[in-house]
């Protein structure tokens, strides 16, 4: 009766000066949506906890889609980004419910 | 040093150092003192946005109401003297950062474009302690501020980069020019302009009479943000120490120089000064960011925030208007 | 088209167009064309909030203040009457929104609920321009404000499901009757009432002396907002636009007649035409989501925000003052 | 030493305006907590990111649940809201730690 | 009960039991009523803490300024029997919080030390109390306030664990001393006193004219506090009902007594009163959870905003004018 | 080509006067990053919707890292804080994008 299509859910967490070049990517590489939440952190390019001396706080971004698509999305990071941004990507496997009939 | 002429109002009561300390500067040192002693006391960032819009604009329309007077035509040179200064600013740091720095080209570059560019914060205390002092100034000094916040970064991302096609010019300027602060500055000016002093009387409550009390806020989180750039500042050694003491003083004198020889006056002169001392916080890293990310932020942020700031607002000021005076007497 | 009785104040620089523009109206149109040039400025949420917070109490208050002198029973058949126009209000949208636009059943239902409630950022606006004109009027229009935000939600819930058992009756009146705005307009009111001006007087530098600054960066946000709805307007077409102008233009005129009819003030009956002229874009697109949710929230804040909204604030308001003029002398 | 339940951990974003009702919902449902994060985001349903345009924000939801409360709540969700409502619903595998001894 | 010199200034319209009350009560008493009937109302955390950072700074700048012309020596006696105070005052709590409200150990500690420990909003009305009744008090009482809020945080923590190796007392200690409200009080009463009333008076109309407003608002959402702990309240019983109640009323007697046996004029002696009577929600709170995590927060928290603090502000503060009259009758 | 590493995904949903506490003993237990966002919730003590009379609001607390140390934080989080703060604790599998080569 409910629909749940197998896909994969890729986080990524990085600045927040990044937000609207991440989203132009996402939208060029395929993603049919994404969720963003304002979060801080600490990593190898040390703490990002919102002051101002860390010069901004990070971003938190979720996209449910197929594989190949996250596969892009982190190639693209990774190129585009990860040299000079912190940031960190992550994948795993979810089940995303159909919302409409006929949809996939 | 003797320090112009400042005279000391303040009760016998007081230390005599601190004679001549305006209270908002007590607020900054508050602020210093608390980051330092790691007090949790912290602005809502909200709460920091708010008092930079209400300063932003206030200066704004201050600026723009006494403009009205005024024959724009005749600030013409002026502006392009100014557009320059911000041109030359960075050229001159930048081979400093690089030989006695020895910073990586990127890092130069930045540095230099957040000092060839402003800090508002620092005008403002500026504007307040010439206003304390009964001492008069041009009327379309925001207008300096608005001139001088882009160029350096252009110059910064050419330094950086050279003249690369990969750099979306486009986008630099629309993001700099349509920033926050360019808006509401320039927004407060024509508006103030437009408005005249009747006009904007009813507004005056909020724009005219909180300045100086939202001033005292805004430093206030501004020493915290300040203390919280010491750590920062004890990796990266005492060259930037140095620089970030070392510059504003010669580019105030620079600014000094210029506004002389513009024809301001002697409080105008040493705005101008305070203006070319002063190192941006807010357009200059976001635009590096994005333009030049491979230049390390926390490398500009401390020497901007954690040495030029406070410099220049605790003792900086009174320097650059003794310069202004003693430039007004030598040329004048 | 003759404004009626606009003398331009404004110093002879000033473009003829601008004349009886006040400040607060070019800090709308700053937020406009920020908004529009795609700049980054943004007032937080939560300085909004507190700006709409301080603008509702400011208005309760100063209505109650002056409600003290008034004996409370002569104002029932005003307050009737009110009530009675923010039922017929969405009723004479509703057809023209299903047969002339052609829009489902429930997104006419919702844009009509919208047309019938009313804008208290539209109402501040209009008390800053009779104010600033020296117009007199009646203290107890808050009040009307209140009687209006409600009905216009029913009706617009009775259109869209009929008197469905569905609906949770009960709950929608709760959320309405004790939605932020009605709880602080009411409040302030009642304070005011209490307390009377020598009472009041000590909270006065917040909400009366700060009450057009607060006015200025509010509608400096709305201004912003305003231009984000351009995307939305372009996609929902013409129609739109000329229904979000057309029928203020009628409801004002609506407003401006029973004002009349009830006896009040030329100042009091622009301001109810003003009422009756201005659309919901907190408390009706709240409930219209929960209670009709098929409704497409995009349409009716596109035509609410991006049309009706600076419409009213820019020409709108002055055009109600003319009709209540007319009216005062063709009815009187 | 360290025991861990299987479990579901199933996302709901949506936008804010049913935050109320989703509470409800939850609990009526069986599920034994929840956590909210307010976000921002793009789908099918275009963008809200928060501004007045986009009427609101979103939420995202998570519930650690057993699966046929999981399943009781993506079916609610599915019927109640996912026609009028922007809504991604997604679901993974997940382990809890169980707090205390003899809990389950 | 005779509430002491309470003139009714309000208009013969309003109900007599009104009589006295502030209208910053009534923006309490709106916060109340709009929280018990569900309204959406609310402030953004934003904007209260921006309210509390003016609250505490206005209450340290006026306290600096007048403290200007004392001599300090002469205040250390009285600085010492009111840190005694905060030592006294949660010891008499504990043993009937444990015998006649039964709850565990540490449930009793915590409770003991946010009644020992002070609430800046309670100061803030007494002041104001006393300031619209034109009541002098003296200058250097926020120095108790920052000497109140402390031990009974230490004597809490004893009270609960002995004095046990685990805890961090160094940290507990660096927490409160350096804790906000401590910091933006002490660092007003600094900067108010470097600068003298002249060097403030810039900064006056944020700090003095808005600090009825601000407090206003303040006590609106602090309404809206208490009203989320009625359910609170109705789990935990009537004892806490009772004991958030009485103790006010004990521990305030014991403060007149103090302030009266100090030489306190009867505005200061009230205002110690109050201190001895209010319970603390804020740092006490924070400082409980870290430091005694067994004890349930909820508990404290029920009694302090749920009962003590409406208490304290709508009829606690005149009995504890009342008691500073009549103590000082009998004593003096 | 991009190369993954499978990891877990550590969740902590906790009580936000719990951040610096819990900020210190991730990275004595050997966390290599962390990423914090502000929630509400509810569970077994009741709701945490960020009004005072909760006393505070939530934080999650987001941790990718390997197995074992995945197992020290959870542990720990049991026994110091699990019986006196509200807590949920979370694990799933995760891969984690390599983000510079020769790296693991
Ligand atoms: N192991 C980790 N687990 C969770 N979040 C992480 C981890 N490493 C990094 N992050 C997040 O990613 C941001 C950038 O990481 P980095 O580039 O390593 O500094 C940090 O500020 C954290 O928010
Ligand atoms: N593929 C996706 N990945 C992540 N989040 C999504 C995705 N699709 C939708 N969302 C979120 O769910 C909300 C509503 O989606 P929609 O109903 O498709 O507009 C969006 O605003 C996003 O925050
Ligand atoms: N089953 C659950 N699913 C998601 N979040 C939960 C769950 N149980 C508890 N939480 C979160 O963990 C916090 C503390 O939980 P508790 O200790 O059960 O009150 C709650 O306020 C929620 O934010
Ligand atoms: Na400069
Ligand atoms: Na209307
Ligand atoms: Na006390």
């Amino acid at each position: 009766m409910l629909n749940f299509l197998p896909r994969k859910l890729l986080t990524i967490v990085t600045e927040s000066a990044l937000e609207p070049l991440l989203k132009r990517d996402l939208e060029r590489l395929g993603a049919e949506g994404y969720t963003i939440v304002d979060a801080r952190g600490k990593g190898h390019r040390g703490s990002r906890d919102g002051s101002w001396g860390n010069a901004s706080t990070n971003i938190r971004v979720e996209v449910v889609c197929d594989a190949a698509t996250a596969q892009a999305i982190a190639a693209h990071c990774k190129k585009a980004y990860s040299d000079n941004y912190g940031m960190i990507v992550f994948l795993r496997d979810t089940q995303v419910l159909l919302e409409h009939e006929g949809e996939d | 040093m003797q320090l112009g002429p400042l005279e000391c109002r303040l009760p016998a009561r007081t230390p005599a150092w601190f004679c001549g300390l305006d209270p908002i500067i007590l607020f900054f040192l508050l602020g210093v003192l608390s980051g330092v002693a790691q007090s949790d006391l912290r602005l809502p960032p909200q709460v920091y946005e708010l008092l930079s819009i209400l300063l932003l604009l206030s200066i704004g329309l201050k600026g723009g109401v006494e403009l009205a007077a005024q024959p724009f035509a005749e600030l013409f040179p002026q502006m392009l003297a100014v557009l320059v200064l911000g041109v030359v600013l960075p050229l001159l740091a930048y081979p400093v950062l690089r030989s006695m720095g020895r910073f990586r080209r990127v890092d130069a570059a930045s540095i230099a474009a957040h000092y060839g560019s402003v800090s508002v914060g620092t005008f403002a205390v500026a504007l307040a302690y010439l206003g304390s002092r009964g001492i008069p100034f041009e009327a379309h000094l925001p207008l300096f501020v608005v001139l001088l916040e882009m160029p350096a970064i252009l110059i910064g991302i050419v330094l950086a980069r050279g003249i690369s096609k990969e750099t979306r010019w486009g986008q630099v300027a629309h993001e700099v020019l349509l920033g926050k602060s360019m808006v509401l500055l320039m927004g407060g000016l024509i508006i103030g302009w437009i408005s005249g002093a009747d006009g904007l009387d009813p507004l005056s409550p909020l724009f005219f009479d909180l300045f100086k009390g939202v001033l005292a806020l805004f430093l206030l989180e501004m020493g915290l943000v300040t203390a919280s750039q010491i750590g920062s500042l004890r990796r990266h050694g005492v060259f930037l120490v140095a620089f970030g003491i070392g510059m504003p003083l010669v580019s105030g004198l620079i600014g000094a120089v210029l506004g002389s020889a513009l024809d301001l006056s002697v409080g105008g002169t040493a705005v101008l000064a305070t203006l070319a001392a002063s190192a941006s916080y807010i357009a200059v890293p976001a635009a590096m960011r994005i333009s030049v990310p491979e230049a390390k932020p926390t490398l500009s942020l401390a020497a901007s925030l954690g040495v030029t700031f406070p410099f220049n607002v605790v003792v900086g000021i009174p320097i650059y208007l003794y310069y202004a005076e003693s430039v007004h007497k030598v040329l004048g």
